[in-house]
C-alpha cells in the first residue's frame, strides 16, 4: 500500500504547513491594521512553549474526556488534512475518502467543544452549546456543496476522481458550470464558521465566554487544539481549491517539475483562499451573535446550496 | 471598511520598531516627567517636598532628604515646591528592575 | 532541546492581565502596547483571557483587600513556568494608597515579583522592556 | 407528566454565569452575577468594591497638596476632570480667582481629555464585538491625543496639570499649532470611524440592545452620554458653565438622541468628539495673553485656604462629576465626598441587561463606559433581611483589626 506510506509521510508536512498557514494568516491580519505583526514562524514557537509547559486537569472535570478530546481533535483533523494532500501527491483515492474528510474535519471541531464542556465551567458549557448551533447551521450547506460538487465530477464520492474530472475537462469545475459555482461559493462562506473565526467565533468568543470551550485547557493540551484548529483552516482552504478551482491547464504544462509545481500552485492557491475566506472577515468583520449567525447561515449559504444541489443534478 | 484594510495591507506600519530595531525609540518631549534626580549640595533642608509629596517618598535625612524611589508616582510635585531646585526631572522612564532597591540606581 | 524551548518560551510570552485595584491608567498603556504604535505582537505577547493559557502575569494597582484572594487564585492557575511583571508604582509599593484601611500593601507582599516597572503609568514602551526582561529572566 | 419534565428541562437549562471580577471583557474587576437560560439572561446581580481604595478616606488624613494627586489617581482615564473638580472647589473655599488664561488652558486639557476617552470607548467597544481592526484605527487615533498630552503636560495619563489658581504648565505657540494639526486629523479619522460604526455588523450589534428609556433614565438618575442618549438633554458644560465654557458657549451644542440603546450611547459619543473638536478650536482661538496661576508658591497657597465648605461639579466624560469638599481651616480636609458618573450610572445596567442575551452583556456594559476605579463605595446589603448599611471608614479599621 504505497497510499498510506504516503498518507504517513504527509502528516508532519501537514504539520508544518498548518502552523505556517497560521503564521502567515497573523502576519496579513497585523499588517491590514497597519501593525508588523509576529514573524511568520511565530505558531512554531507558540506550539513547542506550549507542549513544554505544564498541564493542569481541574478537579472539576470528567478526568477521562478532557484529557482524551485534544488529542483526538488534533488527530482527526490532522488526518484530515493529510488524506487529500496525500492522495494530491499519489495520485489515488479510496472510495469515499470525501466523506471521510468531512466527517473527520466535523469531528474534531465537535471533540473541541465536548473537551470543553467536561471540564466543568459554566463557559465550556455555553461554549458547547453554541458550537452546537453553528454547526446545525454551516454543516449541512457546507455538506451538500461537497455533494453537489462529487455529483458533477462522476457521480464520485473519491477526491481524486473531482480532480481527475477537471483535468479531463482541462477547466475548472467552478469555472465549467453554474452549479459548481454555486457550490463553490457556498463552500467559501461555509469556511469561516467551519473553523470559527471571527465573524463566527461565537462558541469561542474571547469577551463573551473567555475562549469558550478552550477555557480550561493549558500546557500541551491546548497546544493540541491549536494545532487542530490550524490544521482544520488548512484542510479546507486547500479542500475549497482543488474541489473547485483546480486549474489543470496551468499546472500540466511544466512536466519536469510536474509533481512539485502542481502541488506548490496548489498550496499557493490555498493560502490564497484562506487569506480571502479567513484573514480577511475576521479583519473587516464584528462577531455576530448566534442567532444572527444561525440565520445568516440559513437564509443564504443553505438555500444556495440546495439551488447548487438541483442544478448539478440536472446537469448544469 | 474592505477597502480600508486592502488599503492598509500596502501602506507602511504605524510601528515603532522598540526593541527590535536598534536605536528607535517613540520620542520623548521636553517636559516629560520621568525619574527625579537630587542634587543634594544645592538642597538647604527646608524639608517642602516632604510637606507636599503625595506618595510619602521623600524623608528626613541629616538635615537633608532622602528618596524612596519605589514609592514615587512620578508627579513633579517636588521640583515645582523645591525652593532652590535642588530636586529636578530627567526624561528617564525605561525603569524596569528586578529588585526594589535597584530603582534608586538604574 | 533545551534550547529550543526556551527560545520558544522568550519569544512567545502570553499575558494575563490582572488589575488589582489599580486606577485604569497602567490597565489602558498595557491594552496601549497592543496598538499599531508600539505593537507587542511582534514580540509575540498576545493578551490572553483565561489564567491557564498565560506565561506572564501582569499586575497592577496597590492590591485591595478584596483583589486579595483572587491575586493568589489567578497565580496558582497559571500552569508553570510562569513570570510576574508588577507595572506601576501603586504595585511596586502601594504609592499614594498607602495607609488606607482597604490596601493590603505591596504585592510582592504575597506573591514573587520578578520584574518590577516603574512609572505612574509607565509608557507603554517600558511595559514592553518589563515583558521582554521577565521572560528573559526567568525561562532563558 | 409533561409539565413536570418541562419544569425538569428548565432547571437544567439555568444556570449561573459568574462574570467577573476577572474577566478579559472588563478591564477592571467588578463581579456580575448572571442566571441565564439557554443564552438569555434571567436575572442580574452587581457588586462592587473590588477596587475599592478608600480614597476619600485619604485624602481626609493628607493636606491639600497631597489630595490633589490623590484625586487624579482615582481614574487613569478622566484624571484632569477629578483635579478640576477638585480644585475648583478649593478656590470657591478660598475665594481665589484664577487667571482667564488658566481657565482656558484647563478647559483645552478638559476637552482633549474627553477626546482620548471617547476614543478609549469606541475602540473598547469594537474590541468587545470582537472588531479588532477598529479596535486598533481607534486606538491608533488616540495616540496622537496621547502624544499631545506628553507634550503639554508631560505625561500621557496623569496630567498633574491643575494646581490651586491655575495651571501648571503654559502652552507654547508650538503646542497650539500642534493641537490644531491632531484635532484636524482627529476629525479626518472620527469621521472615517463613524462610517465604520454605521457598517452592516457593528450596527446589528449595539441597535436595540440594551434598551433605557428616557423614563428610566430619569427615574435611575442616571447622566452624562448614557442619559444624553435615553433622550435626556442635560450637560453640565451648558447648564452650569465652569472653566471657559460661559466663554465657549457657543461654540459647541449638546447632543442627544433618543433611542436609549447601545448604539445611541455609541453615536452621541462620536457626535460629540465633533463638538469637542470646535471647543478646542475656539478656546484656542480666543486663548487669552497673561500669566497661567496665581504666582504663589504652592504650599502658601494651600495655607491661604480658609475652614469652609463646597459643591462643585464639572462634566467629566462619563458624566457629571461631583465634588463635596469641606476643609478644616489648616491645610487638610475634614471631608471629601465624590459622587462620580459612573456610579450614577452602573445602577441602569440592571435594567438593561434582564432579558438580553449573553452576548450582549460586554456589550452593554461598555456602553455606558463604566469606570469602576471611580466608581467602588461601600455599602454592605445583608442578604437575610435586605437591609442596606453603609459603613464609614472607622468601622471599617475596627473590623479590619
Amino acid at each position: 500500500m504505497i497510499a498510506l506510506e504516503i498518507l504517513l509521510a504527509t502528516l508532519p508536512l501537514v504539520f508544518l504547513l498548518s502552523l505556517l498557514f497560521e503564521g502567515i494568516d497573523r502576519k496579513v491580519h497585523a499588517r491590514m491594521q497597519r501593525r508588523i505583526g509576529p514573524p511568520i514562524i511565530q505558531p512554531f514557537y507558540d506550539f513547542i512553549k506550549l507542549l513544554v509547559k505544564e498541564n493542569i486537569v481541574p478537579t472539576t472535570a470528567a478526568r477521562s474526556i478532557f484529557n482524551a478530546s485534544p488529542s483526538l481533535a488534533a488527530a482527526s483533523s490532522i488526518v484530515g488534512a493529510a488524506i487529500p494532500l496525500a492522495n494530491l501527491i499519489a495520485r489515488t483515492g479510496i472510495i469515499g475518502d470525501l466523506i471521510l474528510v468531512m466527517y473527520l474535519l466535523t469531528m474534531s471541531s465537535i471533540m473541541i467543544v465536548v473537551g470543553g464542556s467536561s471540564s466543568g465551567n459554566p463557559y465550556g458549557a455555553v461554549g458547547f452549546s453554541r458550537k452546537i448551533m453553528m454547526l446545525i447551521g454551516y454543516e449541512i450547506p457546507l455538506l451538500i456543496s461537497v455533494v453537489s460538487i462529487s455529483i458533477k465530477a462522476g457521480p464520485s464520492l473519491i477526491y481524486y476522481d473531482i480532480i481527475l474530472a477537471q483535468i479531463k475537462s482541462d477547466k475548472c469545475l467552478a469555472c465549467a458550470y453554474i452549479s459548481s459555482a454555486t457550490a463553490a461559493l457556498t463552500f467559501l462562506l461555509c469556511i469561516s464558521a467551519a473553523v470559527g473565526v471571527v465573524p463566527f467565533d461565537i462558541p469561542e468568543a474571547k469577551t463573551e465566554v473567555i475562549h469558550g470551550p478552550l477555557i480550561e485547557y493549558s500546557g500541551p493540551q491546548l497546544a493540541l487544539l491549536k494545532l487542530a484548529k490550524s490544521s482544520t483552516i488548512f484542510s479546507l482552504s486547500l479542500l475549497a481549491f482543488t474541489l473547485f478551482f483546480y486549474f489543470p491547464t496551468i499546472y500540466e504544462l511544466s512536466i519536469v517539475l510536474g509533481e512539485i509545481a502542481t502541488l506548490g500552485a496548489c498550496l499557493l492557491g490555498s493560502l490564497m483562499v484562506m487569506l480571502l475566506t479567513v484573514t480577511l472577515p475576521r479583519t473587516v468583520f464584528a462577531r455576530l451573535k448566534i442567532g444572527q449567525a444561525f440565520k445568516t447561515y440559513w437564509f443564504f449559504p443553505l438555500p444556495m446550496a440546495i439551488t447548487s444541489l438541483m442544478l448539478s443534478v440536472l446537469g448544469w | 471598511m474592505i477597502w480600508e484594510a486592502l488599503k492598509s495591507l500596502f501602506k507602511k506600519p504605524l510601528t515603532v520598531q522598540y526593541l527590535t530595531k536598534p536605536d528607535e525609540k517613540v520620542p520623548v518631549p521636553e517636559r516629560y516627567r520621568g525619574k527625579i534626580s537630587y542634587n543634594r549640595d544645592a538642597c538647604i533642608g527646608c524639608l517642602l517636598c516632604i510637606r507636599t509629596c503625595p506618595a510619602g517618598a521623600i524623608t528626613a535625612d541629616e538635615r537633608k532628604v532622602s528618596f524612596s524611589l519605589d514609592r514615587c508616582i512620578f508627579c513633579g510635585q517636588c521640583s515645582e515646591t523645591c525652593p532652590r531646585k535642588a530636586i529636578e526631572i530627567t526624561s528617564k522612564f525605561e525603569i524596569v528592575v528586578y529588585t526594589k532597591s535597584e530603582i534608586a540606581s538604574q | 532541546m533545551w534550547k529550543i524551548a526556551s527560545r520558544s518560551r522568550i519569544k512567545s510570552p502570553w499575558i494575563f492581565h490582572l488589575n488589582t485595584g489599580s486606577c485604569n491608567g497602567c490597565d489602558i498603556e498595557i491594552v496601549a502596547a497592543l496598538t499599531p504604535r508600539y505593537d507587542a505582537e511582534r514580540l509575540g505577547c498576545v493578551l490572553v483571557g483565561s489564567p491557564r493559557h498565560a506565561d506572564v502575569l501582569i499586575l497592577t494597582g496597590p492590591l485591595t483587600s478584596q483583589m486579595m484572594p483572587r491575586v493568589v487564585r489567578v497565580y496558582e492557575q497559571i500552569p508553570e513556568p510562569k513570570a510576574v511583571v508588577a507595572v506601576g508604582s501603586c504595585a511596586i509599593s502601594g504609592a499614594p494608597f498607602l495607609g488606607s484601611y482597604s490596601i493590603e500593601g505591596p504585592l510582592d507582599r504575597i506573591i514573587p515579583v520578578d520584574v518590577y516597572v516603574a512609572g505612574c503609568p509607565p509608557r507603554p514602551e517600558a511595559i514592553i522592556r518589563g515583558i521582554v526582561t521577565a521572560v528573559k529572566r526567568k525561562f532563558g | 407528566m409533561v409539565n413536570e419534565r418541562e419544569v425538569k428541562y428548565d432547571e437544567f437549562a439555568r444556570f449561573i454565569l459568574p462574570v467577573g471580577p476577572v474577566h478579559p471583557a472588563l478591564k477592571e474587576p467588578f463581579h456580575l452575577k448572571i442566571i441565564v437560560k439557554r443564552e438569555e439572561v434571567l436575572d442580574v446581580e452587581l457588586r462592587l468594591g473590588h477596587v475599592h481604595r478608600g480614597i476619600e478616606f485619604l485624602a481626609e488624613n493628607r493636606n491639600l497638596i497631597q489630595a490633589i494627586y490623590l484625586t487624579e489617581r482615582i481614574c487613569g482615564i478622566c484624571s484632569h476632570s477629578h483635579t478640576t473638580c477638585f480644585i475648583q472647589a478649593l478656590e470657591e473655599v478660598g475665594g481665589l480667582k484664577p487667571p482667564e488664561r488658566a481657565l482656558y488652558l484647563r478647559t483645552l486639557i478638559f476637552e482633549l481629555e474627553r477626546a482620548h476617552s471617547h476614543l478609549l470607548l469606541l475602540g473598547i467597544m469594537a474590541y468587545q464585538i470582537g472588531f479588532d481592526t477598529l479596535f486598533m484605527y481607534t486606538w491608533a487615533a488616540r495616540e496622537k491625543v496621547l502624544d499631545l498630552f506628553e507634550e503639554i503636560t508631560g505625561n500621557r495619563i496623569h496630567h498633574a496639570m491643575n494646581v490651586i489658581g491655575g495651571v501648571r504648565w503654559d502652552l507654547t505657540p508650538k503646542m497650539a499649532e500642534k493641537t490644531i494639526r491632531v484635532m484636524k486629523d482627529i476629525e479626518v479619522t472620527t469621521r472615517r470611524i463613524y462610517d465604520f460604526f454605521r457598517g452592516e455588523t457593528v450596527e446589528k450589534r449595539l441597535s436595540g440592545v440594551g434598551l433605557l428609556s428616557q423614563h428610566d433614565a430619569h427615574e435611575l438618575c442616571v447622566v452624562g452620554p448614557t442619559a444624553r442618549a435615553s433622550g435626556l438633554v442635560f450637560d453640565v458644560r451648558k447648564d452650569d458653565p465652569y472653566a471657559a465654557y460661559g466663554d465657549l458657549n457657543d461654540s459647541f451644542s449638546v447632543i442627544s438622541k433618543k433611542e436609549g440603546d447601545s448604539y445611541a450611547r455609541t453615536e452621541v459619543r462620536i457626535l460629540e468628539l465633533f463638538e469637542l473638536i470646535n471647543i478646542v478650536q475656539a478656546a484656542l482661538d480666543r486663548l487669552p495673553n497673561g500669566p497661567i496661576n496665581l504666582g504663589e508658591s504652592p504650599v502658601r497657597l494651600m495655607r491661604r485656604i480658609p475652614r469652609g465648605e463646597a459643591i462643585s461639579r464639572v462634566e467629566a466624560p462619563r458624566g457629571e462629576l461631583i465634588y463635596f469638599v469641606k476643609t478644616n481651616g489648616g491645610d487638610g480636609l475634614e471631608r471629601l465626598k465624590i459622587r462620580t458618573p459612573t456610579l450614577a450610572n452602573i445602577i441602569s445596567l440592571k435594567k438593561m441587561l434582564i432579558g438580553c442575551e449573553i452576548a450582549d452583556v460586554p456589550v452593554i456594559v461598555t456602553s455606558i463606559d463604566p469606570c469602576l476605579s471611580c466608581a467602588n463605595r461601600i455599602t454592605l446589603v445583608d442578604h437575610e433581611t435586605g437591609e442596606v448599611k453603609v459603613v464609614n471608614a472607622d468601622e471599617l479599621r475596627r473590623k479590619k483589626s
